[in-house]
Formats: C-alpha cells, structure tokens, sequence
C-alpha cells in the first residue's frame, strides 16, 4: 500500500515537471500556431547553463533562475521575431524549429563535450532532499517542479481569462486580422507571448539541472512524454498541460509498480491515444486560446 | 496520355540503367561503396515517396512512417532471425503486415471526424510508440534481447550480399516512385488534392473521401514497412530503440519538404539532396558541422523556396541540367576530388544555390541572355499546375 | 413529378434545435426560393440535404430514394450538388482544375484528361476562360462565386442548391448571376435557392418556401406567400436588422 | 516577396559555407588524419605536424573506423577517440607501424548501426583504408563486423557485449569478458562479495532492457543458460526483486519505490551508463540505501559525484593505483590519454575499462600487422590465432578459436571507497590495503 501511494505520489510530482517542460511549446503552438521544436533545445540548454553557473560561480542552482529567465525570455522574444520576419506558419514551423534544435544540439555538444554534467551532490543541496508524510517521500526538487508548474498555470490561467493582454491573446489567436482591426498589434502579442512560455521552458530546464545528469542527446529522449502532455491538455491550455503531465506520471507511476517499467510507456501512450480519439480538443473543454 | 508513356517509359529506362550498375562494377571499377551510397539514396527515396502519397496527396500529416518502418523491419526479423523463414518469402509479408497495420490505424482514425491537422498527426506519433512498447514487452517480438539478421542467406539470383541489397532496395524505391507517380496523375490522385484543400466540399462534389484516405494511408504503410523489412538485414542487430525511433518520420518530412510535396518528383529530389549531403559532410570528418549545416539547410531552405527545390528546378530545367551537369563535368575533368560521389555533391549543391538566386537576380540573367521565362508572379501557379492541365 | 421530398425533417445541435419539423416537396423543373431569417435553419437544411450530416429524424427522398442517411459524395453521385455562401475554392489548384476535379467525380466518373477538357466548357458558361489557369486567390468574389456555380454544374447535378450566390455582390453583378442562374434552370436543372435579397428571389422563383425557427411557415407563389402576415412578422425583423448592417 | 528575397541570400550565402564545408573531403581522410569531429581543429593541425616529425617514412598506412561522435552514445564514444588519438599520436613518434606513418580515418556513425555499416562499406571500399578498427557500442560493432567479415578484415573491437553472437574468425574483442561474461561476471561478484564473510540472503535485480545487459542477467536468449539471476539462485540466494525497466525511462521514482519495498540484502544494477546515478538519487529521495549494490557498466564520473553511491561494485579491468600501475609506460600511456580527454572538453578523466580496452583493440591491429610483417589481412588475423598478443592493460591475451576467438574473463571488481574507484577484488589485483567492503 505504501508502495502504491509511493508510486503515486512520485508520479503527482514527476507530472508538474513534465507539465512544464510542456507548458512552452504547448503556448506557442496554441496561441502562436508555432509547433516549436527548439524549445526542446531551450530546456536542455538552460540546464547546461545552470550546470554551468552552478559549478563555476558555485550559485546556489535554484538562484540562476533570475539570471536563466530574463536571459531565455530575450531569446523567445528575438526567436519570434525571427519567425515574423521570416513568415513561418505552422507547418513550416515544424521543420524550421527542427533544424534550431539540431544546431542548438550541436552547440550544446561543441561546448560541453558529449560526456555526462551533472551538479555534484556538494553544489546540489536539493538533488536527494525530500520531507515525509508518514512512509510516503515527497522529494523537494520535483516538489518545487510541480508547485512552479502549478502557479504558472494559474497565473496563466487569470492571465488568459482576466486581462486585457489575455482577451488579446485569445483574439490574435482567434483571428489576428480582426484582432488588429481592434487595436490589438498581433506581433507584440505574439512576441510577449513567446518570451513567457521560452522562459518556461528555461525554468524546467533549471528543475531537469538540479535533478538529472545532462548529456547533449538527453532532448530527443521527451518528444513522447512532452508531446502527450501537450496534446492531453489541450493546446496552449496551461491548466491543462499540469492535469495531463499529472496523469501520465500517475498512469505511468502505477503501471510501474503493479506491471513493471515496461508497462510504463505502453499505458502512457494508449491513454494519449484514447484522449486523442475521444477528446481530441483536450482534457479541459474550455481552451483556453486557439 | 503521351505524357504518361513517355513518363514510364522514362521509369522503365532509369531503372535498368540503375539496375545494370553493380554489372559494370568490374568494368568501370568503381568502389562498392558507390552501391551502398545508391541504396540508401533508394532507401530514402522509397521512404519519403511513400510517406508523401498520404501526407503531401492528402494533406494529413503523419508521423506513422516510423511506425509502419518499424513494423517492417520487426516483421522480417521475427520471421527470418526467430523463425527461420527465407528472407524473401518474408520480405512481402512485412509489407502485408505493415500495410495491415495502416489499415486498422486508418479504420479508427479517419472514423473520427475532429481527427484531423496536428491531431492527427500525433495519434499516428503515437501509434509508433506503444508499437514500440508492445515490441519491448513481448518476447516473441523483441522483449528487449534484438534479433540479428547478421548472415541472412539472400537468393543467389540477385548477387552477393551487396549487389542483391541493392538490386531489392532499387526495385522497391522504383515501386514506390512509380506508385507515387500514378496515384498523383489518377482520379485517386486528384480526389486527394481536393480532400488536402477541403475535405469537406471534396466530399460534396463526390469524392469517396474515407476510401481514398484509406487507399493512400494503405499505400504508404505497405510500401514503408516493405523498404523496412528489406533494411532489417542491412542493420544487421534489429533493436527497438535503433528502429522505433525518431530519425525515421523526422527525415521524410525534412526531405519532402526540401524537395516539394506537391509533386511526386520533390521527395525524390529531397531525399536525394539531403542524403547526398550528410554522407559527404560526415566523410569530411565533421561530425559536429554536418549537423550544424544540415540544420542550416533545413531553415534557410524551408523558409527560402516555398513549394520546395523541385517546383523551381521544373521552371528552370534548362538552367537546372546546365548547372548540374556543367559542374559535374567540370569537377569530374579536372579532378577536384578523388571521389565521384563528391563531385556529385558539389554539382549538386551548385544546383540548389542557383535555385535559390531570388527572383530579381533571374531577370537580370534572363535579361543578358534575352530570354523570356515566367515570371516570379507564376511560381505558385506553377506549384500548383501539374500534368494533364 | 416529384425530385425531392422531405418529410419531418428534424436536426438538432447539443440543445440548439436548427430544423423543428420542415416538410417540403420539390418538383422537377422548379425553382425554389428558401427564404427565412438568420438562424431559420435554412442552411441547416441545405447541409442536410447535401449530406453534410445526416437528420435525427423524417425522411428525405429524392427520385424515390431516402438520402437521409447518405455520406455527402453518395448523395453527389445521385445528382445533387451544391454552392456554398461563403466561397470555398480548392486554393491550391486553378480554376481549371477545381471544376476537372468536380467533373471526373460528381455524378458520373470520368478519366482525368477528359476532365481537363470537358472543364473548359464551364468556364466558358460562367465566362471564367480569362482566369482559367491562375491561383484562385487572384479571383474577384463575383468570379469565385461564378466558379462555386460551374463546380456545381460540372458535377451534372438535376437538383442545385444554392447558398446566397448573390450576397455580397453589386447590382450589375447580381443581375448577371441571376442571368446566370436563369440559364442554368434553362438546361433543366432544378433549383433551391437560399437569398436574403427578396426582390431578387421574387424575380427568380417560381414557388417561395419561408423557414423561421426551423418550421415552414410559407409554403407558395412569390406574391402571395411575400403577402403573408406571419411571413411579413417573421421579417419585420430580418429586415430591421440588415438596415442596421 | 521582399523577406522572400532576403531568405534566398541567406540561403546561397549558407549554401556556400556548406560547401566550404563538403571540400573538407576532397582529399578523403587525409585532413581528417587525427582528430575531426568533436576536438577540433588545433588538435588536427598538432597531430599534422606530429607526422612530419615522426621518423617514420612513406606512403602512410590509414586505419578507418568510426565512434559515436554525435547521438546517444556519444558521451563513451569520447574517450575511445581520446584514446585512439594518444596511440596512432604514440605509434607516430616512435617509428609508426612497419616503418610507414600511421592515419586514423574517423567517421562518425551517429550512434546508428545502418549509417555505421555503410561507413565501413565507404571505408573499406571508397576511401581503401589499409585496416579498420571497431566503432563504438554493441549495435554499430555487430553491423561493422558483417561488412569487416565481407571483406575479409582483421576486425578488433572493445566493448562489444553480445559475445555469443560473433562468430567471424577474424574478430578480436579487447573486451576480455571471455565467451560467457553472463556467468563469470555475476560469479567473479558473487565471490568478491562473499568474500567480505557475510553474504546476502536477499539479492533484488534491476535489469536495463538493453540486450547486453539481458544477456548479462538473463543468459543466452536462445539457450538461457547462466545470468546473474539464475546464478544467484544456485548459491541459495533468494531473489526478492526482478524488474526490467525500458532504456527510455524517465521517472525513477516508482522503481526505487519497488527497490525499498523488496529491501534486498544486495542490489544488482544490471545497467549502463547514467542508469545507476539515476536509480541511487530516486532511492535517496525516498531514504533507502541497500546495503550493497553492483551495477554492470556505468559511465564512471557521475557516480562518483552522486550521494549514496559510495560503496557501489562495478566490473573492470583498469584502474589508475597499484598493481596496475606498476608498469610505468601504463602510468605515462595514463597520463597522456587523461590529457587528451581534458583537452577534448570532458569532465572524468581517469582511464578505466573504456580506455583500456580501447588501447588494447588498438594494440591488436599493430602487432598482427607487426608480426605478420605486413598487412595482409588474412596473414594479420593468423598471426593473432597463432600468437595473441601482448597487452599493456590486460597483460598477455590468447584467441581461442573454439572459443569464438575470446580468452578468459580478465574482470576485476571495483568499488566506489572514499569517492573514488578501487579495485577490491581478486585480492592480487586490489589496491592497496583496499578490500570489500560489504555488510547487510
């Protein structure tokens, strides 16, 4: 029984990561109509750069976050610019982004070796903390992971539905045509919007620094688990995205204890594929945008 | 009518020159690695051909190739390295079996009305991974310990191991090509286009829409998953991380879009570009600049020609077959590499640059030659006429 | 006789009711004006019968057979085809091509090539020969509108329906449509024509059929049904609001 | 169409860096002689002028292979080119191989076993490589095999796991696990840890489905005979634990949940790579710590800076102390590999297993080319069946073709003490005053 709430509980918790390792490209593939691949290399490269400040300044991992988000907020903001200027819709998009993931890749493997980085346990106070609720472990790292995947997607949440730069997201993402005719200026939208959700992607990136060991071909290996997130909560639905990572890493959590690991992804991807037959509009039927 | 024979014809003429390559090894001795070069150019091709008859005809974005490969590549090895079944007898049932699977995907999928664009694009996604972990839990697949295809017997009739590779891989390239090629001048054809730009009215005017989804998704697996079962012997230790992996669905889009998914002619082109210029940059020893360039390529290319290299090589064959084979030739007399692959290369890549010289260069050019060709203005006309208009 | 009959026709959306009870019977050779506020479920209707999707109940026969539950090309193939209000070309083929495509399925099938030929009669009729092989994005409304027509009639449909062809056009426009549309019932088609611009449909119809709220609440000659009290109540209002707009 | 134009400028202007790039291999291997891909230039240019100062003379003999240098296994796959890098440099400044320089044709296979087969087709066939050496990982080594045994190459390969499947007589694995790594590994572990007097009555399994590590744990799958598993149950240990997790995995948590539930006296990892860093953190998450745990072949650098890992065994076959370290030109060939990785960039540099197996693969080719005094390559792989070779790591190495040409299991076990690695067992091979340490 201890086990299963073990499992259950670590999978709650492994959920709010994926939930914002997703949040990024589930933003701007809803709200922008940008399926953004490179956001995988902005994870991944955040998590170098925490690696990085944490081990030669020796900051504290969870300080950079104030040099890590306004730093990837840029690079969302200049990328979009990129996209606007080069016209790129939503399928071009696809591969366009594919070819920054490979050369951010590269980059990553140029500049850090193909061999493994990981923070030591000395730099690290958060890499095996965890407090207890009886028998039941509930690690801090992950812990943070989820509760910032949490009060991002509430933020979002207000942010979409309470104010006026919400109502004209919804409306650029709508028709940006008829949201210009209102005053709304789409690009600035747009160009905000892309900012926020590269800095989400950086954030996970600081969680994945503190909690696993990095290597260059580490991205490739979330395309399936971000990808059903992002479908499961429906596109641009930040809420959703927590909900979806929460029960796959539930779903996964439990098919690992009562079938074994090998189970794990077997159940993950029906579950997508059940939601996607039979909500494919996503788990929360208000969509937030798009 | 003519346009089609002349077409076959042409078919029928590249193929047996292809074909006859490995008998002029001995005569022309080329290196056995050209052979090699060949196939996995036929490999691709046949890859992003079949992938294109769905996705470029009918406008639902799949990334089920990886899926349908896989289940291919698992079919023969199941049957030839568990079973012990000849591997040609096998080799058309991992087509049947590949196309099967499409099938069933087909019956659910293209049941659900709101099942189209992204979201269907990621069931098919999907589907590739919990085929994958099927293989992984079950034993009689793969149950993780792979399955070696190493000394796989092939008929004696095709040649030694290489030359018999590369003889199947040509003909099944040819197939998928040749399919391609029919379907795209055919009612099939046509009623996929129209389901691409509005399955709805399509469907209005009487397009069987459902059947000819399932036609072309049918079409696509089968031949997917028979180019599959064929490179299980090529990578020799079948696993499932090596097959149900991403490289497969990611490199089909890359190359049909490259090359142009309107036409039958852009995956070829695509593949053929894209391949051609990651062996020859992985040969310069650049491991990192080959990935690097081949990202670069994939940006600047797919924002710079819209409706892909080949609908501009068609408006500007002459200039096309000028440049080509006159840097061909060049690099070839003068010798500039030790490698005719590399000159290859090198025309090719001359090729695409000159693709790429906007429009305003063209008209000066056309202008010191005197001649008229259409303008920038009918690019996307000519993107979208095709034969028979 | 008889091409189309529809007997307690009902659709509903969720719990938005499009069609309450509609009965109405077509007869070859007519040309029927569907007239009705917005929301009247006058495209409802026609979606229905184009089989966009099927009725929750009634019948609809046409030559005899029940259509009801027929996929929309089925329907196609029987003879019936359609215009939609808001154009919807095949943006990525010409003209040409988009009428080829309706020609080679519609009723009957026909090869490819033959169908690149036999387009050009259409555009000839519709007089779209100047804009025959270019992007349909470079085609005037009146012109998209004119080739919605010849994709219709390239099918050889016996029943046509038409959604607002003449919405959104200008007075010379209009009145070339509706010369069109007169030669069209020429050959022998018949007709359902959905308009708002009554003076129009009076002109063109033979019989005039008035939907509100998803009932017939009109069902006759031009003059008598525009007379019509509970017609004229139905749009007191249809009218306010198009001044308003 | 005005960006349009832009993006078209961009895109010859791309264009053309490519093919700046492509020229690269007009002259085949030759620029590529030591050091492409992931070190960079300066090392290619040191390592050119290294040539011209060697005494050796004449036509240069070139070497082809290729190493993971991008893609999954590139991370190991680095020091196997450090160390090539150090030999072919060494080879170089002492004379080169039968008095003829020495180049390294180095491809890059992407991790891909199809793309390294088709390397090797190139290698042997376009490029005319003199003679090849193994690529990296089991996958790319068995697709490299079939196309050496084509051609009828001498083919020494480290690291490869399926020992089982090679039977093609000209193989040489500097990996020497001998024939049947799935029984002498576990028992050569099960020995070390009985050798701390308490054995364990429990013994829990976490198998990575890897087939290497399969084969490890499992056995043969066509024979199942030996694993780890069913070994620890002829010694009457009791196996409370069995689980097999995918490569792919991304939560560890449930699985150290399962590891705590089980509580096994003794843990064995059958995992690569990060699989045990991985598995330690998720279990001191939820504070467990087994009293004794073995994982198969980790990556060796992160364990060493993961809490709890101390006191975790591994096989290997060298370590950088005593008694290893007693032959000097072992300590300097050390030293020089440590270097070379520092320069390529990577974190851990001490040589282990990877770079001693590497190193011996290498040695292989230059005494069969040495002993049979030429490089005939049917003459070379005589000569090794008849000879062995001997090796600066592993000592003196016979073939035995009855055995698919392996020799005994040289394995040694090591254990993390004091943050770092030692070998603890056979007792003439640990370090100093070092022994198991091992207590449930």
């Amino acid at each position: 029984m201890g086990l299963l709430a073990q499992g259950i509980v670590s999978g709650v918790l492994v959920g709010g990561l994926y939930a914002l390792m997703s949040l990024g490209i589930s933003l701007s593939w809803g709200a922008l109509k940008i399926i953004n691949l490179a956001h995988f290399a902005f994870i991944l490269l955040s998590a170098y750069l925490v690696y990085q400040l944490t081990v030669s300044f020796g900051l504290d991992p969870l300080l950079t976050i104030l040099i890590i988000l306004p730093l990837f907020f840029l690079v969302g903001v200049l990328m979009q610019l990129f996209f606007h200027l080069a016209r790129v819709d939503e399928f071009k998009s696809l591969i366009v982004s594919f070819g920054l993931l490979i050369i951010f890749q590269s980059l990553i493997q140029t500049t850090w070796s193909a061999d493994f980085r990981r923070i030591g346990s000395a730099l690290n106070p958060y890499e095996t903390e965890s407090f207890f609720i009886g028998s039941v472990a509930f690690p801090l790292a992950q812990l943070m992971a989820f509760v910032s995947a949490l009060l991002i997607a509430g933020a979002m949440y207000l942010l979409f539905t309470r104010t006026y730069f919400g109502k004209a997201v919804r409306a650029v993402a709508q028709d940006p045509e008829m949201a210009r005719a209102f005053g709304v200026d789409p690009r600035r939208v747009a160009v905000i919007l892309s900012g926020l959700s590269t800095a989400f992607s950086a954030l996970a990136g600081v969680f994945i620094a503190i909690g696993q060991t990095l290597f260059p071909g580490l991205a490739v290996g979330w395309f399936g688990i971000v990808f059903s997130v992002v479908i499961l909560g429906g596109l641009g639905n930040a809420l959703g995205a927590v909900v979806a990572g929460v029960i796959i890493g539930v779903a996964a959590g439990v098919a690992t204890i009562l079938w074994g690991p090998l189970a794990a992804p077997l159940v993950t991807f029906l579950i997508l594929i059940g939601a996607l037959l039979f909500r494919p509009e996503g788990l929360l039927t208000t969509r937030s945008v798009a | 009518m003519t346009g089609r024979a002349r077409t076959l014809i042409g078919f029928v003429v590249v193929g047996t020159a292809l074909g006859l390559v490995p008998n002029l090894e001995e005569i022309l001795t080329f290196p056995r690695f050209y052979l090699i070069f060949l196939f996995t150019i036929f490999f691709w091709v046949a890859q992003a051909s079949s992938w294109n008859i769905l996705t470029g005809y009918s406008g639902y974005f799949s990334f089920g190739q990886g899926a349908f490969y896989g289940v291919g590549v698992y079919t023969a090895s199941v049957l030839v390295g568990k079973h012990g079944w000849s591997f040609i007898t096998a080799l058309p049932i991992a087509g049947v079996v590949a196309g099967a699977t499409g099938l069933v995907l087909g019956l659910v999928v293209f049941r659900v009305r709101r099942l189209t664009g992204e979201i269907f694009a990621l069931t098919t996604l999907a589907v590739a991974f919990v085929l994958a972990s099927v293989a992984r839990l079950s034993p009689s697949i793969d149950g993780g310990t792979g399955i070696f295809m190493t000394g796989t017997a092939v008929p004696e009739v095709l040649g030694e191991f290489t030359t018999a590779v590369y003889r199947l891989t040509l003909l099944i390239a040819l197939v998928a090509v040749v399919t391609a090629y029919l379907i795209h001048d055919s009612r099939l054809g046509w009623g996929l286009f129209a389901i691409r730009d509005d399955e709805a009215v399509a469907s209005g005017l009487g397009v069987p829409t459902f059947r000819y989804k399932m036609i072309a998704l049918g079409a696509n697996a089968s031949l997917a998953g028979l180019m599959g079962g064929l490179w299980s012997i090529q990578l020799g230790f079948v696993t499932i991380d090596d097959v149900f992996n991403i490289r497969v669905p990611l490199f089909v889009i890359l190359m049909s879009v490259l090359g142009g998914m309107r036409h039958w002619m852009g995956p070829v082109v695509g593949a053929v570009i894209i391949t051609t210029l990651a062996d020859r940059l992985n040969s310069a020893g650049l491991a990192d600049v080959n990935q690097i360039v081949i990202g670069g390529m994939l940006v600047v290319l797919a924002l710079a020609v819209r409706e892909g290299v080949y609908v501009r090589m068609r408006r500007r064959w002459g200039t096309t077959a000028i440049t080509f084979f006159g840097v061909l030739v060049v690099t070839i007399v003068l010798g500039i590499n030790e490698s005719l692959i590399s000159d290859f290369a090198y025309a090719m890549v001359a090729t695409v640059v000159v693709m790429l010289l906007p429009e305003r260069a063209w008209d000066q050019i056309r202008r010191f030659f005197g001649r008229r060709e259409p303008g920038a203005g009918d690019e996307r006309a000519e993107g979208l006429t095709r034969t028979g208009s | 006789m008889t091409i189309l009959e529809v007997t307690g026709a009902r659709k509903r959306f969720g719990g938005v009711v499009a069609l309450e009870e509609v009965s109405l019977s077509i007869s070859e050779g007519e040309i029927i004006g569907l007239v009705g506020p917005n929301g009247s479920g006058k495209s409802t209707l026609i979606n229905l019968l184009s089989g966009f999707f099927p009725a929750d109940d009634g019948r609809v026969e046409y030559k005899g057979t029940d259509i009801a539950s027929l996929p929309a090309h089925r329907i196609a193939s029987l003879g019936i085809a359609r215009t939609y209000q808001i154009p919807r070309p095949f943006d990525t083929m010409t003209p040409r091509q988009n009428i080829a495509v309706s020609y080679m399925f519609g009723r009957q099938r026909h090869a490819l090539g033959e169908a690149m030929a036999a387009a050009e009669q259409w555009l000839v009729f519709t007089g779209l020969e100047s804009v025959a092989d270019v992007g349909t994005d470079q085609l005037t409304l009146h012109q998209l509108k004119f080739l919605e027509l010849a994709r219709a009639l390239a099918t050889a449909p016996s029943l046509l329906l038409l959604d607002e062809v003449l919405a959104g056009l200008n007075p010379t426009e209009m009145n070339q449509s509706m010369e069109m549309i007169r030669r069209i019932h020429a050959q022998g088609v018949t007709l359902l024509i959905v308009e708002h611009v009554i003076r129009a449909i009076t002109e063109l119809s033979s019989r005039i059929v008035v939907l509100n709220q998803g009932l017939v609440v009109a069902d006759g000659a031009p003059e008598a049904v525009m007379a019509d009290p509970a017609v004229v109540a139905a749009y007191l209002g249809e009218k306010g609001r198009s001044a308003r707009d | 169409m005005r960006q349009h134009r832009r993006w078209s400028y961009m895109a010859v202007i791309t264009t053309l860096a490519l093919i700046a790039a492509a020229c690269g291999d007009g002259e085949g291997g030759a620029t590529s002689t030591l050091a492409p891909g992931t070190t960079g230039a300066p090392q290619t240019t040191e390592a050119e002028t290294d040539t011209e100062t060697t005494a050796a003379t004449g036509e240069p003999i070139r070497i082809g292979g290729t190493l993971a240098l991008t893609g999954v296994f590139a991370a190991t796959a680095a020091i196997h080119q450090a160390t090539g890098e150090v030999f072919v440099e060494r080879l170089n400044e002492s004379g080169g191989l039968l008095g003829r320089p020495v180049e390294w044709v180095l491809l890059d296979d992407e991790s891909t076993p199809d793309l390294a087969a088709a390397a090797y087709e190139r290698l042997i066939t376009e490029d005319e490589v003199d003679l090849v050496i193994g690529p990296y990982g089991t996958g790319n080594i068995t697709a490299a095999m079939a196309v050496a045994q084509r051609y009828g190459y001498v083919f020494p390969h480290h690291t490869a796991s399926l020992t089982y499947a090679y039977n093609y007589e000209c193989h040489f694995s500097s990996w020497s696990t001998g024939l049947h790594p799935n029984i002498t590994n576990p028992n050569l572990l099960y020995d070390a840890i009985e050798s701390s007097g308490t054995p364990p009555e429990t013994i829990g399994f976490v198998v990575n489905e890897f087939p290497g590590t399969m084969f490890i744990s499992y056995g043969q799958p066509d024979t199942d005979e030996g694993g780890a598993v069913a070994e620890a149950e002829k010694r009457g240990w009791e196996v409370v634990l069995d689980v097999t997790f995918p490569i792919a995995t991304s939560d560890w948590g449930p699985i150290a949940a399962q590891i705590k539930d089980a509580d096994p006296d003794f843990l064995f990892i059958a995992g690569l790579g990060l699989d045990a860093p991985n598995i330690i953190n998720a279990m001191q998450t939820i504070d467990y710590q087994p009293a004794g745990m073995f994982v198969q072949w980790p990556a060796p650098g992160p364990l060493l800076g993961t809490e709890g890992a101390d006191g975790i065994m591994s096989v290997t076959i060298f370590e950088e102390h005593p008694p290893f370290t007693d032959d000097p030109e072992a300590v300097e060939v050390a030293a020089d590999i440590s270097q070379a990785l520092a320069d390529s960039g990577v974190p851990y540099t001490k040589v282990e297993t990877q770079a001693a197996a590497s190193w011996t693969a290498w040695e292989y080719l230059q005494q069969a080319a040495e002993g049979a005094g030429s490089l005939d390559q049917e003459a070379m792989c005589n000569w090794l069946i008849e000879n062995g070779a001997d090796t600066l790591f592993h000592g003196n190495i016979e073939f035995f073709p009855d055995q698919q040409n392996y020799y005994e299991d040289l394995s040694k076990i090591k254990q993390v003490q004091d943050g770092d690695w030692w070998v603890v067992y056979p007792s003439e091979f640990a370090a100093p005053d070092r022994s198991v340490i091992y207590s449930p």
